[in-house]
Formats: C-alpha cells, structure tokens, sequence
C-alpha cells in the first residue's frame, strides 16, 4: 500500500527540504556579501562546539518544546492556539509568585510547586477562550490572538506597578531565593564528572520538557481522553455519536494547552532569569506554532523541530556576534526552514515518491 | 464628549481602520477562495518596506505604490505555490510568509539604506497627501454638516478613498458577478468548480493574486499616508487585527468594514482616554453589576458556574482593592495598561455577546487533492 | 436549445462512447486495467460491479475529473482528449457524480449557471437560467425551486439539480453514478421516467448502479466490472440478476433475505410521544410513539427527511428530545444533561449510523482504532484507569475483521483506504459483536455491493434471531419488506401507520411514505 | 579592542542604543580602531555575549541599558581584568564604571520651552511604554512646563504595552494627532521609532515636536523644537578612547558636564527667541547650582506634579 518507504518518509524527505532551505539561505548571506560557508561553520560550532553553546541551544529548544507542544495538543483537537505567548507570560507570572511568595529551603520543593503554579495560571489564561469557543463558538483564533495582547497589557502593569522591586529601573521583580534556582546542566552533571559549561542557561527543565514529550506521547496515543481529544478533531460529528463531549474536549485540550505553554516559563524565568521580565517570552509563544506544524504535532517531531529552532537562534546569535551578519537573517533562515519543511514539502515528496514506486515497479 | 471630539475620533478612526480594512478585504478574497490566509501581516510589512524604499529613492510615491503592491502580489504568489501547486499546509506557508518579511525586510533594508532596516523619511512627493475635497473652507461654518464634510469625509490620502470604495467593490464582485460566484464557489467546494469545467487552480491563485494587491495598499498606506516611511515591524500585529476581524465579519465585506471601523474607533478611543480616573464608587457598582450579571447568567451548568463565577470573583477582588487604595469615594485612576488593553478586550466581550459562531468558508484551509 | 443541432459532429452511426484500453493507477492501486467498452447511440447503458471494482474511476475519467494512464476516447466516432471536465462537457458529456458535487449554501439557480454562465455579470445569466430552468422542468418534470438553498433540499431533489445541470450544458451523453443510492421508490421510478424521456430524445445514458432490479428495469446493454477488469457487455435482455450477480462477485450470490418467522418477546423499546425540535427551531418529530420487542426488527419506512434520523440521534444519545422512552422498562434521560452517547451504549443500545463516513468512523483512524471507537472506556480496552490496552484492540479487530470478512483484513490500515462495502462491515462489527440489546441500524447497504449486502443482511437477521430488538431505518423499501418483521412509516415527523410486511406492498407504503393515509393507522 | 553590547531595540532604535553606535562609530572614525559589537535579541544573551567579548579579550565592554546590570554583576567579577562599562544603571564593582544620566534635568529644559512656546497652554508627551525610564523623563518634562506656566496642561499618551510599541510610527501620530485635537501645540517624543511619527505628524500639522536622545532637530526643521540631547555617544565615545585603563566608579553625566542638554542649532535657531533662550539658559545655571532642583522619578518612584 505504502508509497514509499518509512525512513524516506521522516528522514529523507525532510533532509532534502532542509539542504534547500540552507542553499536558499546561503544565496541571501552571500547577497549581503558574506560568506555562506563561514556562516554555516559559526552556526555550527556555535550552538554545537561546545558545552556552552549546546547549553544554549538546549536552552532555546526547551522553551520552544513547550510552547510547541501547547500548539500541538490544540492542533490535535483541532483547534488553533495562537495564545501561546500570552499564556507562557501568565506561567510567568505564576512562578514568579510562587518563587516569591515562600523563601524556598531547596529546588526540589520549589520546582514542583512552581511547575503548578506555571500550569495553573498558563491554563487559566487559556480558560476563557476555552469556555467562549466551547460555549458561544467564539473563534478560538481571535479569542486567543486578542488574550496576547490583553496579557502583554497586564504584565506591564503588574510588572511596573506591582511586582517590582522599589528603586529597580527595569520593570522586573526582584530576584528568586537563593533556594529557587534550579540546577543548570553544569551542576547536574558535575557529579557524574562531565565538565559541562558553567554559564549555559540550559537546565533541569529540560528534563522536564522531555518528560513533557514522553507524557504527551502517552496521553495522545496511550490514553481515552487522547482517544477522545484524536478522535474530536477529526470529526465532531462522529465524537458526538462516539459520546465524547465537545465542551469537554475543547476545555480540556485548550486547559492542557495552556499549561504547556504556561509551563515554558520554568525554563525562562525560574531557570535562565531567577526574576520575572517585561517581555520574558520573547516570540518563543509563535516559534510554537512553527515548531508543532513542523513536528507534524508529534512529540518525536516536536522534539526535533525545537532542537532546530534552537540550533538558529544560538547560530544565529554566533552569527551576528562573530560575523557581524544582522540578526533579522536568523529570521530568514527560520521562514526558510518553516517554508521548505513545512508549506513546500510536496515539492520536494511528490517526485521521490515517484521515484520510488517506479523503482518498486522495475523490482517487482 | 462634544461633536467635535466625536468628529476627531470618527477621523482618526477612519484612518486607523483603513489599514485593517484593506488587509482585511485581501483575506476576505483569498479565504472565500478556500485559501487560509494567516500572511496578511507579512505582506503588509513587506509591502511598507518596498513602497517606502522606492519612493525614497525616487521621490515618487506612485513608483513606490506600485512596488509595494508588486512584492506583496509576489508573496501572495508564493502562498498560492505552496497552497495550491504544492498543497501545503496553508497555515505553515502563511507563517513562513510572516517570518521571511520580519526577516528580509530588515536585512535587505540595512543593506540598502544602513539605518537597521529603517528607511529615510518620506518627503514631499515621496508620500500621499491629505486629499482637501472642494469647499471644505466654505461649507466648515454649516453646523454638524459642515465639521462632518471638511474634518470626516475630506482631507484623507487617496489610499483611504480607495479602502473604502473597495467595500462595495468586494461585495458587486463577489456577489454580482460570474467571477465571484466561481471565487466563493470554490472556497466552498471545489470538486463542484472543477467538474463545472472550471480551473480550480486558476481560480485560487486569482482569489490570492487579489489578497496580494490589496494586502499590498494596505502596506503603502502604512508607510507611505499614514507614517513617512518604514520602521522594522511596523505593522505590529495589525495582519492579525485584520484577521480576526474577518472572523469576526464572518467573511461579508461590509461586516469586515464594520468590524474594521469598530477596531478603529476602540483604538482611537483609546489613543484619546488613556489616562482617566473615576470616583472609586462608580467603578466597584460597574465592577459589581457586572460581576452579578455574570453569575446570573452561569446558572445553567457547573462548567458556567464555575468560569464566569471565576471571572466574576476577580472582578470583585478588583473593586475590593480598588476600594482599600482609595476609599468609597476617592477618586480611582485606571490604569493606562487597562485603557490600552480595552479595544482587545471589547472585542472579546462583543464576539462572545453578540456575534456567536462564524463559520468559516467550507473548503478552507484544505489542499484541492482529486487523486489521494 | 434541445433542438440546437450539435448532431453535426457526430457520425450517427458509430457508438456515442467507445473507451479503448484505458488504465489508471491511484500510486500502488490499479483502479482501472486496460478497459474496453462501447456504448450505442440512445442506449442506456449499465455497469454494475462490487465496491471499489473501479466503475466511478472509469466514469471519471471519461468526465476528464481524472487523466487516464493510457487509453483512448472515441466520442461519436472520433478520437477525442478530455484533460478535463471543459473538454468533456463541450463534447457534450455530463455527469451526476455519486457524491454530488453542488455548493451547498448556494441556491439551485447558481449552482446550475456555475461554469455555465453567459457574461461577466451574474444577473443576466441567472435571468436567462430561470426561464430555461422552467422549460427543462415542464419538459421533464424536472420540478425544483430555483431559489432554494441546496442545503435545504432532499437528496431526491439535489439530484434533480445535478440533472439539470447537465441539460443546461446541452448533454447528449448522460453519465450517472449510483444515482438511486439515496432515493425512495418513488423517486426513482421518476427518474427512470426522466431517463427513458431523455433516451427517446436520443441522449445516451450510462448507469451506475448496484440494484440489480434497476438493471433489468432501464437499461438496454449492461457491462460488468470486477477488480478493476472489465468482465464483459451483454444485452440486458440476455441476463438475469442472478447471472449479473454471479459475473459481479465471482460466486453465487443469495438476492433473497432468508429468514424464519420471529419469536417476539418482552418489549425492549417503549417510545412514547417523542419530541425534536432542531436549532433552528423546526420541530422534527412531532410526537412518536412506539416499541421494539425482543427478537423482532422493526422497520421504519419514509422518504429521509423526515425525521428517521432525529429519531436514531435522540436513541442514540447525541440529540435531546422530550417524552418518554424506556430500554428494558427503565426511563432513559432526554435532556443531554445526564447521558450521551457512553451511556446509551450502557444501557445495552448499539448504533449503526446512517452516515458512516461523517458519523460511524473517523476516517483518518486506522481499522483498530475505529473498531475501539465509541468503545474506548471498555475495561476490555483498557489496561488500567489510565492506560488503554492498544495490543488488545488490535487483537479483538483481528478477530472482528475475520468474523466479518472485512478485506483487506488490516488492523493497520485507515478507514478512509477501505472500500465502501468494508468500512460499513466494520462499523457492524464493531456494534453487533458488542452483544446489545437494543440494535440502532440506519441504511445499512447505502452504496454497498450485492455481496455485501447478502452478508450485513445475514449478520442483522442472526442478532434477531438471538433474541435482539432491532430498529431498521431505511429508505429502501425492499431491504425494509424483506428484513422487517414489522414495519412503521414515517413522514413528517409522525408516523403514519404500521404493517405487517406480509400484508401490505411497495404501492401502499409508498402512498404512507407521501404522507396519504388511506386506510386509519 | 573594545566592544559594545546594544540592547534588545536594536542599535538603529533611534534611541539610546542609537546614540551609543553613534558614539562608537566616531571613535572608529576618529582613531581608525576596530570595535567588536552586538545587538541582543533575547534575554538570555545578555551574559553571554558578555562572556564572549570578556573571553576574546575585547577591552572595555560598553553596554547600552540598564537591564545589563544583573549579567554584569555575575559576569564582572570573572573578568578581573577587564573593564566593563554600563549605561543607565548602577553595579557595584570594581572593574565596573556605572554611568548615569539626569535625563529629568534635560527634560525639565526642553519642558519649559515647551511651556513657554505653547499658546494653547496645552503640551503632549508621547512615551514608548509604560516603564519608569520613561516615567523620569515625562516627571521632568512635566515640572519643566509647569515652571514655564503652571496652568499649563499635560497631556500624556503611552504607545502601547508590546514591545513593538517602540516601532509603531503609525500609532504615534495617531497619539499626536489625538493630543493635537486636545488643543496640544508642543509635543515631546520619548518613544524610540515611534517618536519618528510624532515627530511627523507634527510637522505635518503645523505645532512643534521635541526630540529625544539623539539631536533630532534636522528632521523636521521649523518644527522640531529642539531635542533632549542625552549623550550616550559621549559616554562611549570616552569609554572607548580611554580604552583598557578607564577609570572605573561612579559617573553621572548631567546639565553640568552637558551629558543631557537640549539642542540647538540652525535647524531650531528660528524657534526660539531671546526670552526662551534665557529662561532655559538660565534655568540650567539654576539646576547645576542647585538652586532649582528636579524631582527625580527614580528616587522614589512617584512624581509630585503628575
Ligand atoms: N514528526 C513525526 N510525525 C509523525 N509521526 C512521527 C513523527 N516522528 C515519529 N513518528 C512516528 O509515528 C508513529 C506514530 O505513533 P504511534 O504511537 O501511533 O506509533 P505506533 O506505530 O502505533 O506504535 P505502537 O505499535 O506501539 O502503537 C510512531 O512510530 C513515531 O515514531
Ligand atoms: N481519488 C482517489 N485516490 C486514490 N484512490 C482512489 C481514488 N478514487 C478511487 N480510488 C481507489 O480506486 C479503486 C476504484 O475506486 P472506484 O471509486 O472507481 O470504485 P467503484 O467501483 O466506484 O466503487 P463503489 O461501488 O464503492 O462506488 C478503489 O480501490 C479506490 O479505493
Ligand atoms: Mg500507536
Ligand atoms: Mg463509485
């Protein structure tokens, strides 16, 4: 039945589509004047050459696995979260209150509780266009589009009126206790003695965001509400046959999605920053929605579409820094990548699969 | 709020609202024509960035109109490559799109002007002027018709004009004429256009040609009436403004102005209100009413009870500490953050109330496929 | 415009359609091999074959919907390209498509003018529709509302648009795809009136259909498809349906339910003054009452639309209603606050869907995953509160697809990849085997083949036979006489009487169907 | 070779990031060095670019912005050796120098021009967001105009609460325009590129705009009124000639030493008559003498006047 095989299907295919991606993007450095094989070497080393840039890329890539994998669970059940900014800035929130509130005596106490705090408060903010969609088919897009903005509003507020430190002149609370920082892979590590970076922002919550991952997997494909949120966005005729509520799906899927993205913030703001920033999601609430379009909203695809974006952002910041390329090519490169592994894909399919049918042909 | 003011705020309405509803009509074409369109930001931008660069250098903003219009046509060619020839995922092109005008923009701008993707300013024939209708002097004594002609209607740029005329354009084209019975024909079921004998392909790259040029005046108001000259992002999230409020238009051309003008005048208000305050009273019984209204209304379900009694409880805490700062009859300043959110939170509170489901056109967002 | 002389192009002696050695592949799927086939001038021609044996590839391919791998057309005598549907409507052929393919929220006026129209502007083209719509109505009692939305038109009267949409395009060459799949009795002997009406003028028609009657009744010439072969042309005249029948399937095939009288027991159903109105506030079961006993079917009649499928969606647990209904003498909730779907299939009701592909299946799930669909809280499914046991599904389709002769027995393949005939078998699969004492059916044969038929047939009636009630819903009169033990026909949201299956006939229930009530109910 | 770190705006936000390229580019200029430099695009980078500047040996490291101070306080003491200098903020270090600006004195100058040269007795301020930066800027612009008449009245607009409202050229003349309406005839920019479109609209609608940062007064001449000059190129320009051995501290660049002013020059000349001139030359010999003193916002948070 299969056109083609598996591992053209998810290693091939995409690898062709990425060399494009880069050719493309090397003509446009060497358009600008520069040269497109120092560039890729810098990118390289730098986010891969050490233990400090993959403490960095890693970094990046843990942010962009949880808001990934926000978009997607919302994807599964059909539903576009375009919120994932707005929702990881209100997980900021909610770790920053949690990591404020107590004088934390250890890590292991403050991230559990900090991770609910996240959860709780990315999910809340996802609630109210949840309940609009589920209950007055209130667009999920624009709903979630105009919370963005909403958030953006409030945490100025609280950021310049509330929270922050009297005296501070950057709209920021003041620092986590001492007892609020979580173990950078430098001190994970340290003990099995591999001699990792000291200054990486790479992190536990790493772990934490592969746990994700893994948990995603298992709720998606190994449990009935995954069934259930699968089988709703497929059809919502068929899942109310099935007996599946929609409110409840819908509820439920954008709840978890919200937590997801709410949960981004362990990484930025409790692990990288220790206090709460203006502006601490930094985009990486839209690269979601690249990175789970991607990932095929799968959390192998995820996984990688992150690292990807990941490796760009550390190259691309190694790129300006080292060959004084502007930092807006990183951008270009990553609607390149988004551009031929995602939207031109079948440029590239249609062909090999071809060539791969009349190959079976000519065997059989 | 006297005549005046309200004139002013209809005016800078009208203004803010053209560029929505320009992007707005483009998504419209191209989603009745069955293609999700989510980069209507990205044209936009790339479209300022152009239009500004060429009338910078050649001092003549019809040039610079025509290359705006001609890089978002391009884009919107690309889109119709990705979602059409090669049945992309529209939302993934349409992404793309965003990411590679942010991009490009910027490096192509500093490579050509060096001022970090900035362009020189606009002057002189380099930008659309206020176009002064006839007899505004004379007729501005006539009372409410006299400020309503010469401070409203007259003394925008031509793009304006053209947005609005655009409006009964969109709707004569679409609904009076052949090629706008096959355009939302095939948003809504292709195999139906196909079969008619009709190219569905040629047909959808028409409905994203379209979104191209008119997605591309909105890019060359921006930097070429409203402001005089580019800025890196400087739509700022205007595409998705536009976007919602095509949803929120249900796909009408009239209801997307509507929807455009009601973005408009939230914005403009709150551009004139930012900093207002309120005897403390008045704002806990408004917090208060509204948040028994909320209650009254979840009696239904748990699941109501449970999300508006949550918001009706913030409200109160609100009130309360609102109250604790600056007592009963204190005076209450709002936060300009508030007033700043408002026009977002308007909306949401509008399309909950009063719109209820959109549906959007049927086949949209999926690839024409004939053969799996 | 009939008249207009378009004969010119055409050598009157050569057959309106010739196809010669066409092939098509959809990538590894071989849908047609090398098909040969004539058609006469003014013939209604047949082609019957099982599902997926490739008679719509083939039709769509002459409509230029899809490009041949090789083969020629020869229209009129002539060697003719159609790259696409243009070509073929200019060659004067049109097509009813087994899906129609008309814009649902668009009224029939446009969507008849779609493709056709006269000039840049739309109102002229509509004017000039309308009147020409008139005349093709009285010419062939063709009757719709121009101005109607598709959307709220009967299949009966959507097929009439994608008729006149043909005619409209001066058709000679009339091709329809399983056209009887979705209509009454009554509507298809109009249409065959329309056919024979249209063949007089001298237009050619070919006919798809799976009923084997229909063939018998209409067509002059029938040709027979098996696997994506053509199997051969006879003369109607020269055959039988157990003939046809046997050259479909490669077998013998049963063409009569073989039943014993049934053994009724203790009511399992009670419905008692039943309430629908819909969202837009159309009241659509206008207080029914009736039961279902232990171990008989009970069959309900009546042209669709006419609230058969509100009252499967009240019973099935995704519609709310008011009145009454108990399943084994216990009250059932009908407000949608206490139950749904889950908890109907509880209370022992199992549910056949009249849409499987909108409603019975999700069609991008594999076979398993479907077979768990709807299921998925069974603790047999599930390895403990949170896991669900996937190697255990997996092995109860195996089983299920055994017993059922779902081919290609794949646990792995998606719904979608499976023909017709076989997603309806695994819907049954998955509800029959569940052991329910109450059985929902809703057209269990739409558009399934002869073959198949034989086997969901056997598979309702063994349940009866175990002592299930069964509610049969089914537009198709004959599966309704021949299946039910006793029948109910609905119109218009009430019923309008019950018979015993022995004592009434095709006439009289067809006269209920149309809501006359000739004798009390 | 020295370096410089620019903040997330970017070194072209015609703001302070601006004004230290514009510093570190006459520096080139002028000597013929080379100079390494960077613009952030994430929060994370600030720490390392630091360290990767430090550790290539770049010597002294120049940061525009006050949100360094935290990267800095880690990063400094590993880089005994190196001299770091960091604008806008305070750190406590010994290799560090801290400088500072009075930009409430310089607004407080460019307040009571607007005072004086508004008719209407209504000015506007445009800010990029609401942040207390901006906050000290408005609180002494405000006292500025109240001095020159205090009847006078302010009108205040925030751009926006994203970070794009630092580039929404659109919506500050849209704000102007808003403020205009009011009856303002004077309007005060401090909102990066969004100040380009107020300026704009200014110009476009006959009142007068004061510019921000850099002198902005070319821009639109006639109608920009004069600039609030806050030199951060000088503060970098000096960090990079001194080179490795600067005197490290405290360094706090105000009406005295001219490290925030207002301009004037052949652009404005016109603008401003005698009795302006004199009122605000006076008024910064009052400041520096101390005799006037401007309520810093930053000392505690609140501005008496506003
Ligand atoms: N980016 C991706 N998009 C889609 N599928 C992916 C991607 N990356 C990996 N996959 C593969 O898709 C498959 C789908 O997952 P699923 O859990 O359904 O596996 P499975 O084959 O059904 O395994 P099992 O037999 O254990 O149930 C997995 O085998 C996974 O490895
Ligand atoms: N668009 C398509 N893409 C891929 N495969 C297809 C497509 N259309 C049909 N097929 C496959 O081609 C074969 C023939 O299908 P076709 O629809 O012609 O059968 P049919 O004889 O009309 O069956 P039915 O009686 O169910 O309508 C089937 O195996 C089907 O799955
Ligand atoms: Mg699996
Ligand atoms: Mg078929």
């Amino acid at each position: 039945m299969d056109k083609m095989p598996k591992w053209a299907d998810v290693l091939l295919i995409p690898f062709i589509n990425l060399l494009l991606a880069f050719i493309l993007s090397g003509l446009v450095i060497l358009a600008i004047g520069k040269d497109p094989l120092v560039a890729i070497k810098t990118m390289v080393e730098g986010s891969f050459g050490s233990t400090n840039a993959w403490g960095y890329t890693l970094y990046y890539a843990t942010n962009y696995i949880f808001t990934g994998l926000a978009v997607a669970i919302a994807f599964h059940a059909r539903m576009f979260n375009i919120g994932g900014e707005g929702q990881a800035a209100i997980g900021g929130l909610g770790v920053a209150l949690v990591c404020l509130a107590v004088d934390w005596p250890h890590w292991t106490l403050a991230l559990p509780a900090a991770t609910i705090g996240a959860a709780i408060f990315g999910a809340g903010w996802a609630l109210i266009p949840a309940y609009l969609q589920a209950r007055r088919g209130s667009h999920i897009v624009i709903t979630t589009i105009m919370f963005n903005f909403i958030s953006a509003a409030l945490m100025g507020y609280l950021l310049v009126n509330a929270l922050k430190e009297p005296g501070n002149m950057a709209a920021e609370t003041r620092d986590f206790p001492a007892g609020a920082h979580l173990p950078s892979f430098h001190e994970m590590l340290a003990p099995f003695g591999i001699e990792f970076s000291k200054h990486a922002p790479a992190n536990i919550s790493f772990l934490l965001a592969l746990l994700c991952c893994f948990l995603f997997w298992v709720l998606i494909w190994r449990t009935r509400l995954g069934f259930a949120i699968r089988s709703f966005g497929h059809s919502e005729t068929a899942a109310r046959y099935a007996g599946i509520s929609p409110t409840k799906i819908i509820m439920i899927s954008m709840m978890i999605s919200g937590a997801l993205a709410g949960l981004m913030a362990i990484n930025n703001v409790m692990g990288e920053s220790e206090r709460l920033i203006l502006n601490s999601v930094e985009g990486a609430g839209f690269i979601g929605i690249a990175v789970a379009l991607m990932g095929r909203s799968h959390p192998v695809g995820v996984f990688l579409a992150a690292l990807l974006f990941g490796f760009l952002t550390q190259g691309g910041a190694e790129l300006q820094l080292w060959e004084n390329i502007p930092r807006e090519l990183v951008v270009v490169i990553q609607a390149l990548v988004i551009l031929f592994t995602g939207a031109l894909d079948n440029m590239v399919r249609a062909p090999v699969e071809r060539l791969f049918l009349k190959f079976k042909k000519r065997v059989a | 709020m006297d005549f005046l003011t309200l004139i002013q705020i209809l005016d800078s309405a009208v203004r803010l609202a053209t560029p929505l509803l320009l992007a707005c009509l483009a998504g419209l074409f191209s989603e009745r024509g069955g293609i999700f369109d989510i980069g209507l930001e990205g044209k936009m931008l790339a479209a300022a960035m152009l239009s500004a660069s060429v009338a910078a250098v050649t001092g003549n903003v019809w040039l610079g109109m025509f290359a705006g219009v001609g890089i978002s046509i391009l884009l919107a060619l690309l889109h119709g490559l990705a979602s059409i020839t090669f049945r992309g995922d529209q939302l993934i092109s349409g992404v793309a799109i965003n990411f590679l005008a942010a991009g490009l923009t910027v490096v192509i701008g500093q490579s050509w002007f060096g001022l970090g993707g900035r362009t020189p300013s606009l002057m002189g024939e380099g930008r659309f002027k206020s176009l002064e209708w006839p007899l505004t002097e004379t007729l501005e004594g006539i009372p409410i018709a006299g400020p309503l002609y010469s401070e409203l209607i007259s003394g925008h740029t031509f793009l304006v004009y053209v947005a609005l005329l655009a409006v009964p354009a969109s709707w004569f084209i679409l609904f009076r004429t052949r090629f706008g019975l096959r355009l939302r024909a095939v948003g809504e079921n292709p195999a139906a256009v196909d079969t008619a004998g009709i190219s569905v392909v040629r047909l959808r790259y028409a409905a994203v040609a379209i979104c191209g040029v008119l997605c591309g005046l909105a890019g060359v108001y921006l930097a070429t009436g409203l402001a005089a000259g580019f800025v890196k992002d400087m739509t700022a999230g205007r595409g998705f403004i536009a976007l919602a409020a095509l949803i929120f238009a249900k796909w009408r051309p009239w209801h997307a102005m509507g929807a455009c003008m009601l973005f408009g005048v939230l914005e403009a208000l709150s551009n004139r209100y930012q900093s207002i305050e309120a005897p403390t009273y008045i704002i806990v019984a408004i917090l208060i009413v509204m948040a028994a209204g909320l209650v009254w209304s979840s009696r239904k379900s748990l699941l109501d009870l449970a999300v508006l009694g949550g918001v009706a409880f913030l409200l109160v805490t609100v009130g309360t500490v609102s109250l604790f700062s600056s007592g009963l009859f204190g005076q209450t300043a709002i936060p300009g953050q508030f007033i700043q959110a408002l026009p977002y939170i308007l909306t949401v509170v509008i399309l909950a109330g009063f719109v209820g489901k959109a549906t959007p056109p049927r086949a949209g967002g999926e690839p024409y496929v004939k053969e799996r | 415009m009939q008249d207009a002389p378009q004969l010119g192009r055409q050598n009157t002696a050569a057959p309106a359609i010739e196809l010669r050695g066409i092939s098509k592949a959809f990538g590894p799927v071989q849908a047609n091999k090398d098909i040969s086939i004539s058609v006469e001038r003014g013939a209604i021609h047949g082609i019957v074959g099982e599902n997926g044996a490739g008679k719509s590839t083939l039709m769509s391919i002459l409509y230029g919907f899809y490009k041949a791998d090789a083969g020629e057309i020869f229209i009129g005598g002539e060697r003719t390209a159609i790259p696409d549907s243009q070509a073929a409507i200019s060659a004067g052929i049109g097509m009813v498509h087994q899906h129609f393919k008309l814009v649902e929220n668009f009224t029939v006026l446009e969507n008849v003018v779609l493709g056709a129209e006269d000039g840049a502007l739309l109102r002229p083209s509509l004017a000039k529709a309308r009147k020409l719509l008139t005349e093709l109505a009285k010419e062939y009692e063709l009757n719709v509302d121009p101005d109607a939305l598709i959307e709220n038109l009967s299949v009966g009267h959507q097929q009439r648009v994608e008729i006149l949409k043909a005619l409209y395009r001066h058709a000679d060459i009339l091709i329809l795809d399983e056209p009887t799949g979705v209509l009454t009795p009554a509507e298809a002997d109009h249409l065959f009136r329309i056919l024979r009406n249209l063949k007089n003028e001298g237009k050619t028609i070919i006919l798809i259909t799976h009923k084997l009657r229909e063939i018998m009744d209409v067509t002059d010439t029938v040709s027979v498809m098996r696997r994506g072969e053509m199997k051969g042309t006879i003369k109607t005249a020269d055959t039988s349906p157990e003939d046809l029948a046997e050259r479909m399937v490669g077998r013998k095939v049963l063409l009569q339910v073989d039943k014993t009288p049934a053994k009724p027991g203790k009511s399992v159903l009670e419905v008692k003054d039943l309430r629908v109105t819909d969202s837009k506030g159309v009241v659509r079961l206008k207080g029914i009452s009736f039961d279902v006993r232990a171990g008989e079917i009970l069959g309900i009649a009546g042209v669709s639309g006419n609230g058969q499928s509100e009252l499967l969606e009240v019973l099935g647990g995704f519609e709310t209603a008011t009145g009454d209904i108990h399943i084994n003498g216990h009250p059932i909730d009908l407000t949608g606050k206490f139950s749904d779907g889950q908890s109907r299939r509880a209370q022992g009701i199992a549910h056949v869907p009249e849409d499987r592909q909108r409603e019975g299946l999700i069609m991008d799930f594999m076979a398993w995953e479907n077979i768990a669909f709807g299921y998925h809280n069974d603790p047999a499914y599930n390895k403990n509160v949170l896991l669900m046991d996937n190697a255990a599904i997996r092995a109860d389709t195996e089983g299920k697809m055994e017993r059922f002769d779902v081919r290609p027995p794949n646990p792995r393949l998606q719904a979608k990849n499976f023909s017709g005939g076989n997603q309806q078998k695994i819907v049954l699969a998955r509800e029959i085997e569940r052991n329910p004492d109450l059985l929902l059916v809703g057209q269990p044969t739409r558009g399934v083949d002869i073959g198949a038929i034989e086997f969901i047939h056997q598979q309702i009636v063994a349940l009866r036979d175990q002592g299930k009630a069964i509610l049969l819903v089914s537009v198709e009169l004959e599966e309704i006489m021949s299946l039910s033990d006793r029948i109910a026909v609905m119109f218009d949201g009430q019923i309008m009487g019950e018979r015993l299956p022995g004592e009434t006939d095709e006439k009289e229930l067809g006269l209920l169907m149309a809501g006359m009530n000739g004798k009390a109910a | 070779d020295p370096a410089i770190i620019f903040d997330l705006g970017g070194k072209f936000d015609k703001s302070f990031n601006e004004a230290a390229f514009t510093g570190a580019t006459r520096w080139a200029e002028e000597t013929g060095g080379q100079f390494r430099e960077v613009e952030l695009q994430s929060e994370a980078q600030r720490e390392q670019a630091l360290r990767r500047f430090a550790e290539s040996g770049s010597n002294p490291i120049v940061m525009a912005g006050f949100a360094f101070a935290s990267a800095l306080e880690t990063v400094a003491p590993d880089f005994p050796d190196t001299k770091f200098v960091i604008i806008d903020m305070v750190v406590d270090q010994p290799n560090v120098r801290s400088v500072v600006f009075n930009e409430h004195e310089g607004s407080y100058l460019v307040g009571l021009l607007a005072g004086m040269a508004s008719k209407t007795g209504t000015v506007g301020f445009v800010g990029g967001m609401d942040i207390p930066l901006i906050s000290k800027f408005a609180c002494g612009y405000v006292q500025g105009v109240k001095a020159a008449n205090p009847d006078a009245n302010v009108i205040q607009n925030m751009t926006g609460t994203t970070p794009s409202a630092w580039n929404d050229p659109v919506k500050g003349g849209e704000l102007t325009r808003a403020q205009i309406s009011q009856g303002a005839d004077v309007v005060y920019a401090a909102a990066g590129g969004t100040g380009l479109g107020v300026l704009q609209t200014a110009a476009d609608e006959g009142i007068f705009s004061i510019g921000v940062d850099s002198n902005q007064n070319h821009l639109h001449p006639g109608s920009v009124l004069t600039s609030m000059t806050k030199r951060v190129d000088v503060a970098v320009y000096n960090a990079f000639t001194e080179g490795a051995d600067l005197e490290t501290g405290f360094n706090v660049l105000g009406l005295s030493n001219d490290g925030v002013g207002y301009a004037l020059d052949e652009h404005n000349d016109a603008l401003l008559n005698d009795e302006m001139r004199a009122a605000v030359d006076a008024a910064k010999a009052q400041i520096i003498s101390g005799e006037i003193s401007v309520h810093d916002y930053m000392s505690d948070e609140s501005c008496p006047v506003m």
